[in-house]
């Protein structure tokens, strides 16, 4: 059966050929071609789960390339770690596929988005698959493409086409890194194998600082995909594609592409435990940042976006505390439950047509399936024994406190509060209390059934997931490794903090509002609930960066864009525009004048080999 | 028969600098296109006067190739002069002009 | 003497001959077979250069020489011509012009070219050079009635004519410093030279003969011709001097400087190395304000000439053969580009960006086709320029020159910006009330089809053509 | 001053002026004289260099063939606004575009190629060697022996220069050209 592993990735993408060709004929019946064939993806990476189980694993490669005496070899390799990513991601996607049957009804780019979907599976199923990170990352940057356009799939909207072109420059830039990365580390060890890259590197006995900067770059292709800080600005704008998109890809299955490559390249890292340090740092400061900005969002959508870069930083930083298998088991967890809450949240958008938390409220009577299930996935999110987050946040932070760097354990605890208040209250703003928009409340109507299903089959494992996976999932990953540290009194302490967010949110949303604007005029909230609504001011740091290295698109400026002519086309970097068009004024159209600059050329190299050359 | 006794190589060599940088000058400030072409064939005179004259002072294994050399320039610059007279022809005939600095409808 | 070497490049001659002769007897309505004639004439020499033995010695007096580097070279430029014929056939029938006159001239181009990559004399690289300068001159004025036509053919002439001047100007030097006009006696007396107290006039010619083919390749700042001779060169002249003239500037580069200046590589390299970010970046941005296909795709060639830069400066056989692919990569996809754009202006002459708006949905084929070629200039994988990016930053990084790696990929990023608004503008914005479907004649079919199946081909199974570029660059760099 | 010296002073006085003169004539018409000129003073540089046989082909091809191409672009041109070029002394001085920047190109490459010379002069030889007897006959052997490629390659340039420049001023069927 694992001899089969390839047919995983191979049938989403055998769908997407028939999309292609079939697709405008087959009407919305489009949408059957992927289901059908990530219907038998999942049953086959569950039997592939099941035998991985047992003690089996693959790692197959054929010779694709030789270069000189080089040889580059192409193939496919099932373990413990790829197995459950194949199980997890096909069968999400599985389910927001018939989700998106019902979401995206009627919609005039119906085949299209089905068929980007599709692809998006194929490329992702493709890179957890991979033995080597040379089709590791052509996946990764096909996975960078379909989220581009899918972001901007309503693309008559200009913001969302800005949307989709700043998540794909911001997430270039980590690409930059880790394509240096893997051509630093295969010019050390001409090996792009992900098995063989750890031993390769650590037989040469290189300086420490090369080997950090190796892990370095391709942690930094990590930060782009996983949008850590701080190159998580792109995260929260790419909520500008439609919500299943928002649930598949940036919360459950690519932005976690960044974690699961940190876990593939693990053994590199562990040769690098400056570089390792960072990655947990970088982690605890993205667990942290997000869920301030995630307390002050009125969009239901953003505090989503910024609560799954909270939980990626989580991961990251489980990673760098060593914790491998719990940074994996809460990505396992987290894909559930924030696709429920997505597919939750889709669901109220659906029936109430807006976003803004302040225009609902009270949406309970009319949406019990959904609220009961957004419940099911914020009381997971938020770690409340005994659903899925509880355990898989324990495991990290009980790790954290065992770690050096105790920091990283604060820095969580400290998150796990906040998320515990946010979620609830945006649970309070948009379920419960009085209806705030008399027509939203008119207009609001459950969800069909082919949108709830998912929803119901999705929050089982969300509740469940925890506490039966993970003892095997622990022994699946790392069968030797000791029992947790005991954190005495501080293994509580998340718990107790989280119990707190929770009352926290209900005592100050549930109450009369007057007390709220009280408590945002006081002193000590102000500064610190104005630093959190302009995000950190990372989106102006992220413009000014931008702008500086004339690389990003001119509209990523945000607030300045508003102030910059639209002239200034399609938004590339406004310095390189302006080189350009110094270089585009040189062309005057008359021969001598290009004559005399080449002539000009000519002399300054002429003078300068000279100079140089004596 | 007179020959370069006692002249140095340099001597030539700094005519044929000298005649280059004045065709190109030439080629630069003529807004007639036909005298930009000959500007640039000052230019491969200019070459030529450095082939011969390397041909003259190097050893004799070696004269023959840098008078082949100005030969095939020759043979090219006449070549090059032919196609770039048809073409001031056809645009004195389609644009009324033949001053480069006239002829600039590309451009950007 | 015997001529039995250069049998392809008399195949070639003698077509070009052949057709020029036969062009009064035939009548107009039969001129399409000019281009089967010339076609069959392009296959025969393809063949007959395959079956040419390949030794890397010297024959005919030492002018020539049949190496691995000589044998890749002809069958590109063969192939490059062949695809050229056509995406021309129509293109000239329509604009009721003589084929057979354009195909001699064509012909006569790329024999120039495929002499050049035979050469290893400056002399003869030198006239097969002007052979198909002189050749492109005239066939970029081919549509002389057309004032685009003419006025680039003037541009690219005076240009052209004045690079050629300074280029002899430094070859003239290197024979006054080393007595010898064959390229690898060259890269002994030139060393030599260097020690013996004429350094500052090797860095004279060094530096004529790198500004020279600088000009050849459109390399900036030595580019600004390039654009205005393409732009308004008949669009199938357009894509042959982007592929073959552009080609063989870095035959001439490789051949003359790689290996007849290589000793000196350590002070040319860094200068190679400037140029090349200098032009990527000069091509790129300048890309972003056009608003005319062909002058885009001139700037996108000239970014396109910066990064097989990258493979020469780092002067490694890696690079080499990584410059070498990446050239490769790039016929196809820009006669890709080119055959899609010459199938489209067969009737409509437009070369406006805004032309293409719903080709999408007027004709798919075409439209996937070119949105394939521009990913591919972009560097999206599973397309050959992706392959040869890869190759190219892998060189640079084993060079030891990472931040040319950089360079390629912070300029494929900007690049991203003017590719994506063809794409756009194809797939996205409507089509005009009268574009109606497109109809392709099946010789601009063919090409369209040759050239997709090449750009996929090196994305997806690059082992072979790696393979030769590396067999071909080995007797580059001594 | 020996001989050979004040025939090359000549020499080289008559075509380093005449190619001034190209480059500032007014007149179109003067121009190509002096370009004539500068040709027959190479001529004569070719001849006091011993290379006979250039010496004859610099006469017959520049001198006798490409200035009567040029004179007949000059006519066929028909002396079209020729006039613009007829800018004195003052414009050489003072316009950007027809002198004073030109000028300085000229002049700062000429600097750098003559600094170049004069820092390799100890280097260069004082006096030619023995020259061939009969040039014409290495030149012919070097033709059709080591140079038998690119001689044939030439004919075949020639050939497409022909083709090219009556393609392109031919007139078709009537219509004003």
């Amino acid at each position: 059966m694992l001899a089969w592993a390839p047919l995983v990735p191979a049938l989403p993408l055998a769908a997407y050929v028939l999309h292609l060709i079939f697709g405008r004929r087959a009407g919305e019946r489009t949408a059957l071609f992927g289901i059908v064939a990530l219907a038998l993806s999942t049953l086959l990476s569950l039997a592939i789960l099941v035998q991985v189980a047992h003690g089996a694993a693959i790692d197959r490669s054929v010779p694709w390339l030789r270069i000189g005496g080089l040889q580059v070899r192409m193939g496919f390799a099932v373990g413990p770690l790829e197995a459950v990513m194949l199980a997890m991601v096909s069968f999400i996607s599985c389910f927001i596929e018939v989700y998106s049957m019902g979401y995206m009804h009627g919609d005039r780019r119906y085949n299209r988005f089905f068929s980007n979907v599709t692809l998006f599976v194929a490329a992702m199923l493709t890179a957890v698959i991979a033995n080597n990170l040379l089709l590791f990352f052509a996946a990764w940057e096909v996975m960078g493409l379909c989220s581009y356009l899918l972001i901007g799939h309503w693309f008559e909207d200009p913001a969302n086409c800005r949307a989709a072109t700043k998540a794909f420059m911001v997430t270039r830039i980590g690409d930059v890194g880790l394509l240096l990365g893997i051509w630093w580390a295969f010019s050390l060890t001409h090996t792009f194998s992900f098995a063989a890259l750890p031993g390769a590197l650590g037989a040469m006995h290189l300086p420490a600082a090369t080997l950090d900067a190796i892990a370095l770059l391709i942690f930094l292709g990590a930060v782009g995909k996983s949008a850590q800080v701080p190159l998580q600005i792109w995260l929260p704008d790419a909520m500008a594609g439609p919500t299943p998109i928002s649930a598949l890809i940036h919360a459950a299955t690519m932005v976690a592409a960044g974690v699961f490559l940190v876990a593939r390249t693990y053994g590199i890292f562990l040769l690098a435990p400056a570089a390792l340090h960072w990655v947990g740092i970088v982690g605890g400061i993205s667990a942290f940042i997000p869920a301030t900005i995630a307390c002050v969002q009125t969009d239901i959508k953003k505090v989503l976006a910024y609560s799954t870069i909270s939980q990626l930083g989580y991961m990251m930083l489980a990673m760098g505390v060593g914790a491998f298998e719990a940074g994996i088991f809460h990505l396992l967890t987290h894909a559930f439950f924030k696709a429920l809450l997505f597919l939750a949240a889709g669901s109220v958008i659906h029936a109430a047509g807006t976003q803004n938390m302040h225009e609902m409220g009270g949406l309970w009577r009319k949406l019990r399936t959904t609220g009961a299930t957004f419940v099911v996935g914020t009381l997971a999110l938020a770690a409340i024994p005994p659903f899925s987050g509880f355990w898989s946040k324990d495991a990290i932070l009980r790790a954290a406190w065992a770690s050096p760097d105790r920091a990283l354990y604060w820095l969580g605890t400290i998150a796990a509060g906040l998320t515990a208040y946010y979620m609830t209250r945006a649970v309070v703003l948009t379920f419960f209390g009085r209806p705030r928009d008399a027509h939203v409340q008119e207009h609001a109507h459950e969800s069909p059934a082919v949108m709830l299903v998912p929803l119901v089959v999705l929050s089982v494992p969300a509740a469940l997931l925890g506490w039966v996976v993970d003892r095997p999932l622990r022994q699946l990953l790392t069968p030797h490794a000791p029992a947790a540290a005991a954190a005495g009194v501080y293994g509580f302490l998340p718990l107790l903090l989280s119990l707190a967010g929770v009352a926290v949110g209900l005592a100050l949303y549930l109450g009369p509002l007057a007390r709220r604007e009280a408590l945002l005029r006081s002193p000590l909230v102000r500064p610190v609930y104005g630093l959190c609504k302009r995000l950190w001011f990372f989106d102006d740091l992220g413009a000014v960066v931008m702008y500086a290295v004339g690389l990003g698109p001119s509209y990523v400026i945000g607030a300045f864009d508003r102030y910059v002519v639209d002239g200034v086309v399609n938004g590339i970097g406004w310095l390189a525009m302006a080189f350009g068009r110094l270089w585009r004024k040189l062309s005057t159209g008359n021969v001598q004048a290009y004559m005399l600059t080449m002539v000009v050329a000519l002399a300054i190299g002429l003078v300068a080999l000279q100079a140089m050359g004596g | 028969m007179i020959a370069a006794q006692g002249i140095p190589l340099v001597a030539f060599l700094a005519v044929a600098a000298v005649l280059f940088c004045i065709g190109l000058f030439a080629a630069l400030r003529r807004a007639n296109a036909i005298m930009v072409l000959m500007g640039i064939e000052l230019m491969l005179n200019a070459v030529n006067i450095n082939l011969v004259a390397f041909s003259r002072y190097s050893a004799p294994a070696d004269a023959a190739r840098g008078q082949a050399f100005a030969l095939f320039v020759l043979a090219v610059a006449a070549a090059e002069a032919a196609v770039g007279l048809a073409l001031v022809i056809i645009v004195s005939r389609r644009r009324n002009t033949i001053e480069v600095d006239k002829i600039d409808t590309l451009r950007g | 003497m015997n001529f039995g070497a250069v049998w392809p490049e008399i195949v070639v001659s003698g077509v070009g001959t052949l057709l020029v002769a036969l062009d009064p007897f035939v009548s107009a309505a039969r001129q399409r077979w000019f281009g089967y004639v010339c076609l069959a004439g392009l296959l025969l020499a393809g063949l007959l250069t395959l079956g040419e033995p390949v030794g890397g010695g010297s024959v005919l007096g030492g002018m020539v020489t049949l190496d691995g580097f000589s044998m890749l070279f002809r069958l590109i430029f063969l192939a490059a011509a062949a695809l050229v014929v056509l995406l021309s056939l129509d293109f000239i029938l329509q604009r009721g012009k003589d084929l057979g006159e354009f195909l001699s001239l064509l012909c006569f181009a790329t024999t120039g070219a495929m002499v050049m990559a035979i050469s290893r004399d400056v002399v003869s690289l030198y006239v097969g050079l002007e052979l198909l300068s002189i050749s492109s001159y005239v066939l970029a004025a081919f549509l002389r009635d057309e004032s685009g036509s003419h006025e680039a053919g003037l541009k690219y002439l005076l240009n052209g004519a004045l690079a050629s001047a300074i280029l002899l100007f430094g070859l003239s030097l290197t024979y006054g410093l080393t007595g010898q006009t064959s390229i690898p006696a060259l890269t002994h007396g030139l060393a030599s030279a260097l020690h013996t107290g004429y350094a500052p006039v090797v860095w004279l010619a060094v530096g004529m003969v790198l500004a020279a083919l600088a000009f050849k390749i459109a390399a900036a700042p030595f580019h600004l011709w390039a654009p205005d001779a393409y732009e308004g060169a008949p669009t199938p002249v357009t894509g042959y001097l982007m592929v073959v003239a552009e080609t063989a500037g870095f035959v001439a580069l490789l051949r003359i400087v790689d290996t007849g200046m290589g000793p000196l590589a350590a002070h040319w390299g860094p200068w190679l190395a400037g140029l090349a970010i200098f032009t990527m970046t000069v091509g790129n941005v300048t890309a972003l304000w056009q608003r005319n296909i062909k002058r885009m795709l001139a700037y996108s060639s000239i970014a396109q000439v910066g990064y097989v830069l990258v493979g020469l400066a780092v002067a490694t056989p890696g690079g080499v053969s990584a410059a070498i692919f990446y050239l490769v990569a790039y016929l196809f996809t820009t006669l890709g580009a080119f055959a899609v754009i010459a199938a489209l202006s067969v009737r409509d002459p437009g070369d406006a960006i805004t032309d293409y708006a719903g080709l999408g949905r007027r004709s798919p084929a075409l439209a996937v086709v070119l949105t394939v070629c521009l990913a591919s200039y972009v560097g999206i994988p599973a397309t050959a320029g992706f392959m040869g990016k890869l190759a190219l930053i892998g060189a640079a990084v084993h060079g030891g020159m990472a931040w040319l790696a950089v360079g390629i990929a912070v300029n494929s990023a900007i690049s991203i910006g003017y590719y994506w608004t063809v794409a756009r503008t194809m797939w996205v914005d409507p089509a005009p009330a009268d574009g109606g479907a497109v109809a392709v004649s099946p010789a601009g079919a063919t090409s369209v089809a040759l050239t997709l199946v090449g750009v996929v081909f090196l994305g997806i199974l690059p082992q072979a053509f790696f393979w030769l570029s590396h067999w071909a660059g080995a007797g580059i760099l001594r | 001053m020996n001989g050979p010296m004040v025939a090359f002073a000549c020499l080289a006085g008559l075509t380093l002026y005449s190619a001034w003169r190209v480059a500032t004539a007014p007149q179109v018409t003067h121009a190509a004289l002096f370009l004539a000129a500068t040709f027959a003073g190479v001529a004569g540089l070719f001849f006091l260099l011993q290379a006979d046989f250039l010496a004859a082909v610099q006469l017959l091809l520049y001198a006798g063939a490409v200035m009567t191409v040029v004179i007949f672009a000059i006519m066929l041109s028909e002396m079209r606004e020729v006039e613009s070029d007829a800018r004195g002394w003052r414009s050489l001085l003072l316009s950007p575009r027809l002198g004073i920047v030109p000028l300085v190109g000229g002049v700062g490459l000429a600097a750098i190629l003559l600094s170049a010379y004069h820092r390799a002069a100890p280097s260069w030889p004082l006096s030619p060697l023995p020259a061939a007897p009969d040039s014409t006959r290495f030149i012919a052997h070097a033709l059709f022996h080591a140079y038998a490629l690119p001689f044939e390659v030439a004919s075949v340039l020639l050939l497409a220069a022909m083709i090219g420049a009556i393609i392109l001023t031919r007139t078709e069927g009537g219509a004003k050209g």
